[in-house]
């Protein structure tokens, strides 16, 4: 389990740009949003949770297609599907190493995003906690939109129109979080629903994506 | 160790294609399967691998027991021939990929990225993997695929070093590998036949 | 007979074109479809059958 | 007394549907036509909401059925999970374009009424925010059934996304409902609390209900058939090619 990890991690950095995509098109998103609704600062730093969580998202989901994809097309899919590693098991080790090289520098960026955004200094820590409990439900939820439409041609559009209502209720409870952290209001029921989305379905949905890509498999 | 496969019917795409096969591999032996393209070979050897579940029958051996290996080789270019094969020891719990490495005469090769070997050097990389497995079962699809006949000769080698060791062998190949121990099995006779039109359910598959 | 639908009267109407078109079309492709998938299964099984019998 | 699952064999599907279809349509048609003229023409007009109230005839049927066909479609996905009857995995994805249609009139209807009442065309209301979201999942499950060549992957691989999305749009309910408390009056309808809507609506939106449930079940049993059909049909060309 441990070798699928390093070596997804030791893929991502040597064709370069697995970090750095992401980090990218989330700070282009950033960039293009003053542009949009106008420079005031009293605006922005009153969207700017929201800006960030859905900016997280998006740069998320850019990622999601190559999952399996890679895997998929030079046939290592099959041979780690006759391996003594449980279909679960690849499944979760997937989603982690998503999270690892998409989520987590998302996470450790966002401080640098949110001062562009004017966010006040008492939304930062909730800004991050919420990153820090939500992305890696959104990694999961992406695991198993992958896992749905591995192999088909221009999967693509069809993983976002899948994924995007998944994701739902982990981008209101974790803007909801992050927008009452920065203004000051009480945001632990939030953060509870938040977390209980990410340990839910870690827990679960790797039983769920294991199946469809079996059935995806044969 | 005995691979039994009895009566198997398998689908490609919903449409079965074979039916009603039954073949025995012993340790030590080797069985080719030989039949036109398109017959369903690979079809039969993914079931086998367990990688789809027949339509009907049975294969006597878990999945636990097969090492697979395909047209794709599960070559990722930026890792080094090393990094490959050491990727798949761990994978499956062996660890030494030294023999493997000399039985495919990689070692010259092994610090060299796997993107930039030839198609030729790839499949013996691909087939070396079957070595480190350490499965007992090798079920193999179109091995000799690019490769030349000195490495034809190499992984002929290989597979009775395979047998050898207790080990047996399922593949469906097309040119002589100068195994004169193999037995060949025609899959040419199980072609599934077409159900009765009138037969609702059976044509509905 | 039309009764008095009173300031509400555009509100009320477009809702009911709106509500009786989408389910009429539904109705229309269902039938449509299943009428076309009907003829072209017969057509076929009937091509299978005399391929069989020659 | 023979089993239910009789039934998913489907010539005896065609066979027992084909008897029953024009009951059930003929039905339909008559409890919507009675039910859709009484309630337009011969119900008063409520005295806060005026002539509106008369959309309560499309609006509640249509969306009771965008829930009921998610269900329906959720208990055919289990079906096919557990006893791999392909009638039933075929009736799941016949009944999605008839419960997207149902979501498409109960938000267009709900739109419609939302302008004089609460002077907005769409207001990010919790209920109809889930509706919207109830739609994305007909329409990712459609997409996923459309995609997919393979009959039995697609019937496996959107019954699991139908039990995962039954989840989340619980999910979502709940999430929509914590984020913004909404304008939609409290449940309309229910049989323990008839007071919520007078006598005189409710005679009719009863008979509007059944007219609706009666034309889903007659689309789903038509549009059945045209699965059964159609599937039929490609496995017989998929023959033919193989020779």
């Amino acid at each position: 389990m441990i070798a699928l990890l390093t070596r997804d991690l030791r893929l991502a950095v040597r064709a370069g740009g697995g970090f750095g995509l992401g980090l990218a098109f989330f700070l282009i998103v950033v960039t293009l949003v003053p542009f949009s609704v106008g420079p005031e600062n009293m605006l922005l730093t009153k969207i700017a949770p929201g800006i960030l969580w859905l900016g997280a998202l998006l740069a998320c989901l850019l990622s999601l297609d190559r999952i399996f994809a890679l895997d998929w097309e030079d046939g290592s899919l099959d041979l780690l599907a006759t391996s003594p590693l449980p279909m679960e098991a690849l499944v979760s080790i997937k989603a982690l190493a998503h999270w690892l090289t998409t989520g987590l520098p998302l996470v450790v960026a966002t401080p640098v995003f949110a001062l562009l955004l004017s966010l006040p200094e008492a939304g930062y820590f909730p800004l991050v906690l919420s990153l820090l409990l939500g992305t890696p439900a959104l990694s999961v939820i992406g695991t198993f939109g992958a896992a749905l439409t591995v192999g088909l041609k221009r999967g693509g559009l069809l993983l976002s129109l899948l994924v995007l209502p998944l994701y739902v209720p982990t981008l209101i409870f974790g803007a909801e979080m992050a927008r009452r952290g920065a203004q000051g209001l009480d945001m632990t029921t939030a953060m509870m629903m938040l977390a209980g989305i990410s340990f839910g379905v870690i827990a679960l949905l790797p039983f769920a994506s294991a199946s469809v890509l079996r059935v995806n498999l044969r | 160790m005995e691979l039994t496969v009895q009566d198997l019917s398998v689908t490609r795409g919903g449409v079965p294609v074979l039916e009603g096969v039954s073949f025995d591999v012993a340790a030590g032996e080797v069985l080719i399967l030989r039949g036109p393209n398109g017959i369903g070979k690979t079809t039969l050897l993914r079931t086998v691998a367990g990688l789809q579940p027949p339509l009907s029958g049975h294969v006597g051996l878990e999945r636990e027991a097969m090492a697979y290996a395909a047209h794709a080789d599960g070559i990722k270019a930026t890792l080094s021939v090393r990094e490959n094969l050491a990727f798949w020891a761990a994978v499956f719990g062996t660890g030494d990929i030294a023999s493997a490495l000399t039985s495919f005469d990689l070692a010259a090769l092994a610090d060299r990225a796997a993107g930039g070997l030839s198609a030729g050097q790839k499949r013996r990389l691909g087939l070396a993997r079957m070595v480190v497995t350490g499965r007992p079962v090798w079920v193999l699809d179109e091995p000799t695929v690019s490769l030349d006949t000195q490495a034809v000769a190499l992984f002929a080698q290989a597979v009775r070093a395979h047998l050898a060791g207790g080990g047996l062998a399922l593949m469906a190949t097309h040119i002589d590998l100068g195994l004169d121990e193999a037995r060949v099995l025609d899959v040419g006779p199980f072609k599934a036949k077409a159900p009765d039109l009138d037969d609702f359910d059976g044509a509905f598959l | 007979m039309m009764p008095e639908l009173g300031k509400y009267a555009e509100a009320v109407l477009s809702s009911y074109a709106v509500s009786i078109m989408l389910i009429v079309v539904l109705v229309i492709a269902s039938v449509t479809r299943a009428r076309r998938v009907k003829r072209e299964l017969e057509s076929v099984e009937k091509r299978g059958r005399e391929n069989a019998e020659v | 007394m023979a089993s239910i699952w009789q039934y998913a064999n489907p010539r005896k599907f065609i066979e027992t549907t084909d008897r029953i279809l024009p009951w059930v349509a003929g039905s339909s048609l008559m409890a919507l036509v009675v039910g859709l003229v009484w309630g337009f023409f011969f119900t008063p007009d409520d005295y806060r909401q005026g002539s509106t109230v008369k959309i309560i005839y499309l609006h509640v049927p249509s969306a009771l059925m965008a829930i009921n066909g998610w269900i329906m479609m959720l208990v055919a996905s289990l079906i096919w999970i557990v006893r791999r009857h392909h009638v039933s995995a075929l009736a799941a994805r016949a009944a999605a374009p008839v419960g997207a249609t149902m979501t498409v009139i109960a938000l267009v209807t709900g739109a419609i009424w939302g302008q004089p009442m609460w002077g907005t065309w769409w207001a990010w209301d919790p209920r109809l925010t889930s509706f919207l979201i109830l739609f994305l999942f007909y329409l990712g499950y459609m997409a996923l059934w459309a995609a997919i060549e393979n009959d039995d992957t697609a019937a496996d691989l959107t019954s699991v996304l139908c039990l995962v999305g039954s989840v989340f749009a619980v999910l979502s309910r709940y999430a929509v409902n914590f984020w913004n408390q909404g304008l939609h009056q409290g449940a309309s309808l229910s049989l323990d609390k008839e007071e919520n809507v007078a006598d005189v609506f409710y005679h009719p939106l009863l008979l509007c209900i059944a007219g609706f449930v009666l034309l889903f079940v007659a689309l789903v049993f038509l549009r059945t058939q045209t699965e059964i059909r159609a599937r039929r049909m490609r496995a017989l060309l998929a023959r033919e090619r193989l020779g």
